[in-house]
């Protein structure tokens, strides 16, 4: 193991800021979507990163790491279903435009 | 220092790269294709750091959701954006990681759009100071083509004070407790075990969830989901893009087809727009299964 | 050094892999309607080019193919002992590494940006929105008695009997949806001749080159995987192992070629229907049969 | 160690994407071409519940090979599991069948 383990948990606390960024600053709801997804694979690096360096006999993290996988995989599912439903009603998907609401 | 250690090394600041900058590349390029394709760099790269970290077995099916997803992601990229390409925008004045991730991207040496753009983009830029007002954008309707919220300096400076605190309380605390046993080399069996064991409700509840999720997806996105079948043919007219960016459609593509060829376009591949209307369906069952008699 | 020698011998696989194949193919396809990836060069029209092709993602796409079959042959055996590298997660790397082929599809018919092109990259996607499922579940079958995913493994699990005679439904299975993953007849959509042959028809000599290796190669590489989950690999009597492998993998590619080509083509609508609504209810029956058949004692102990 | 496996994959990487750019470099004919117009604009496409379930059934998927290893081994106790994950995602294909969800549109 030549590479420390701060090295990989530095590849993602920068996956997580490029997440934030992109869930804040994009307009169209796929593109938060996927930053949602780099968030969540910034949490998959950190946990297999601890698995290997501090308990690599239980494989839980491995199964905790699928998990954070499906519902990822779900998530996307659900939230392109809904984008559908909502461009087919409006014609966009920029979450700026959804402002009726707003009063 | 080994040649094994300089080859982990190699490889790990390889994959950290493409993880990183697919992540930069995502958020900035102009492209919503080439944005997915990005994304799906980025979570192939950490993938690869997974096999590093010795769980292949995860870092394989990382690969093969992200592949799939992603494919089926731009798909739907390309059906809700304006400018799916993005040669439209990769002509805009940009920052300087906009213009690097958008590199090849256009060529174009007519700048007339460029004054209308620039418009959008000075109201991109004044709106920095939060509450962003509705009617800046409104009044332009669907002709407002920026990518960006109006906070995206805001969101920038959030991120990057973020990251560059989590790294500098990385740096502060290096030492970690670690210990140097090398996992079970047999990753499958050691999950399937688990799955069938300690974690089996875990199992049934994700396979719950997909459920769930399938039933949602298809609730919500089903074609039946209209009251009835001028509600749909209306929908699905409105499905339609805006306008077609490209007019002409090149008359040596129409020319070649055979006329038998036809009904085979309509029905397979994508729709073109310019196609107009719903296109016809198919009646379900009975070809499909005969064929697969006549294969097997 | 060993590592090297190993890479050396993936490359010679690939040439190899890719030449028979191109020389073999065209023989069994002798009077099909649509011949798909295996149309020769003087049957295409000129080159296509768009005025502003993606400039990085255009070249990208027959590089990505090459390397996702590359990659897939690091695991396919040739003997006992003659596998470049026993993956212990052998047959999901497989699958999951040609899925490099589709991206790299998608990728080059995007980046061309030519109407025929892009058309390519929908096609190729719903092909694997087809073929994933039910491929998968074909090899589940074959998992579930090797107990391992290793393709020695499975090999080696067939010494007593071939597993095409215990799950003769799984192997039907993987006949229709490898025909499907190597865009052979009857499914041939994104390569169809008036698509002007996908990707070819706006390629390069060079990207041309590539997308013809690639692409022969995954015939190949899916004729090779049927005969190591179903046909017992290398073994068989007198011959050497190689030889067996290679005469199981060519007789199962004019099977599947031959047959494929005597199918009327299905459209990509068509294909999807035949995916979710007859392969995959039948890979969930044979999975539920397999696993019975393993409670009841039959396969290998 | 599983990290040495996957060396070969590595130097395999390298290896063919040096061969691909010495064939760009070197093998350039003369081709004819045609100029098209072109063809980046927002598509419908006719799938799009199928897509959406191809996510769900994708993960799925990969629940079963780590499954099917240990099966044999387990037996009955990782076959009725197994029945009832079947048994949920049947429910799914049926359900998005019968709502006329697995159709061109």
């Amino acid at each position: 193991m030549a590479v420390p383990l701060t090295a990989y948990l530095i590849v993602g606390a920068l996956l997580f800021g490029l997440g934030v960024y992109a869930v804040i600053a994009q307009r169209s709801a796929v593109m938060i979507l996927m930053g949602i997804e780099v968030l969540l694979n910034a949490i998959g690096l950190n946990m297999i990163a601890f698995w290997r360096f501090v308990n690599p006999g239980d494989y839980s993290a491995q199964i905790f790491t699928i998990l954070i996988i499906t519902i990822g995989a779900v998530e996307m599912g659900i939230g392109l279903a809904i984008m559908m439903l909502l461009y087919r009603n409006r014609g966009t998907v920029q979450v700026d435009q959804y402002d009726s609401l707003k009063g | 220092m080994s040649f094994a250690e300089a080859a982990e090394w190699f490889a790990f600041v390889i994959l950290a790269v493409i993880s990183v900058a697919g992540a930069l590349g995502m958020a900035t390029t102009m492209s919503m294709f080439r944005s997915g394709i990005f994304l799906m760099a980025s979570f192939i790269g950490v993938a690869g750091l997974f096999v590093l970290l010795s769980a292949d077995l995860l870092g394989l099916l990382q690969v093969m959701m992200y592949i799939g997803g992603m494919l089926v992601m731009i798909l739907f990229m390309v059906l809700f954006s304006h400018d799916p390409g993005g040669s439209m925008m990769a002509d805009m004045d940009m920052s300087l990681i906009e213009r690097f991730f958008s590199l090849g991207l256009s060529s174009s040496p007519d700048k007339e759009g460029m004054d209308m753009e620039r418009h959008g983009h000075d109201g991109m830029d004044m709106g920095g100071q939060g509450g962003h007002d509705p009617m800046d954008m409104g009044g332009q309707g669907g002709m407002d083509m920026s990518m960006t919220t109006p906070v995206k300096r805001w969101a920038a400076a959030l991120s990057v004070t973020l990251g560059g605190g989590l790294v500098a309380l990385l740096l502060l605390r290096p030492a970690w407790p670690t210990t140097d046993t090398t996992p079970n080399p047999e990753s499958a069996r050691m999950i399937g075990e688990l799955l069938m064991s300690k974690y089996m409700m875990a199992f049934e509840g994700a396979g719950l969830l997909i459920l769930i999720g399938i039933f949602g997806a298809v609730l919500v996105a089903r074609p039946g989901a209209y009251p009835d079948r001028d509600a749909r043919d209306a929908y699905v007219t409105r499905d339609l893009p805006p306008a077609p960016i490209d007019e002409d459609p090149p008359p040596s593509a129409d020319a070649h087809v055979p006329p038998e060829a036809l009904e085979e376009v309509t029905v397979s591949g994508a729709h073109r727009d310019e196609a107009g209307g719903p296109p016809p369906q198919n009646e379900t069952g009975q070809a499909a299964s005969e064929s697969l008699d006549r294969d097997s | 050094m060993e590592l090297t020698l190993r890479a050396l011998g993936v490359l010679a696989a690939l040439g190899l892999a890719a030449l028979l194949t191109h020389f073999f193919e065209p023989a069994a396809l002798s009077d099909a309607q649509e011949r798909g990836p295996a149309t020769p060069a003087g049957a295409r029209g000129p080159v296509e080019l768009a005025p502003n092709p993606d400039r990085w993602m255009h070249p990208a796409g027959p590089v990505t193919a090459l390397l996702g079959v590359l990659f897939a042959l690091i695991v396919i055996p040739y003997g006992p002992d003659l596998v470049p590298r026993d993956l212990g997660i052998g047959v999901f790397y497989f699958i999951v590494v040609v899925d490099f082929v589709v991206l790299g599809l998608s990728l080059g018919g995007w980046g061309a940006n030519t109407r025929n092109s892009v058309d390519v990259y929908y096609r190729a996607t719903a092909q694997l929105v087809a073929y994933v499922v039910p491929l998968g579940l074909a090899y589940i079958g074959a998992i579930m008695m090797a107990r391992s995913l290793s393709t020695v493994s499975i090999v080696d699990a067939q010494a007593g009997m071939w597993f095409v005679v215990l799950q003769p439904i799984g192997f039907a299975l993987y006949l229709v949806t490898g025909l499907m993953q190597a865009y052979r007849p009857p499914f041939v959509e994104p390569f169809a001749a008036f698509i002007e042959h996908g990707v070819y028809g706006a390629s390069f000599a060079w990207q041309a080159l590539l997308w013809r290796l690639a692409l022969s190669s995954l015939l190949f590489l899916v004729a090779a995987m049927g005969a190591v989950l179903y046909l017992g690999g290398w073994r068989g009597p007198l011959l050497p192992g190689p030889v067996w492998m290679l005469l199981k993998t060519f007789g199962l590619m004019a099977i599947m070629v031959w047959g494929g080509s005597r199918v009327p083509l299905l459209s990509t609508g068509r294909m999807l229907e035949l995916s979710w609504k007859v392969l995959t209810p039948i890979g969930l029956a044979n999975v539920l049969v397999v696993g019975a058949l393993i409670l009841l004692g039959v396969g290998p102990s | 160690m599983i990290v040495d496996h996957y060396a070969l994959v590595g130097l395999l990487a390298l290896i063919g994407t040096g061969l691909s750019l010495l064939v760009a470099g070197l093998y350039r004919p003369d081709l004819p071409v045609v100029e098209v117009p072109a063809a980046w604009a927002s598509y419908r496409f006719g799938f799009p519940v199928y897509a959406l379930i191809f996510l769900s059934f994708d993960m799925e998927m990969i629940f079963m090979y780590p499954w099917a290893v240990v099966f044999a081994d387990l037996g009955l106790e990782a076959f009725l599991d197994m029945l009832v994950f079947i048994a949920i995602l049947s429910a799914g294909i049926t359900y998005a069948w019968k709502m006329g969800g697995l159709r061109w549109e």
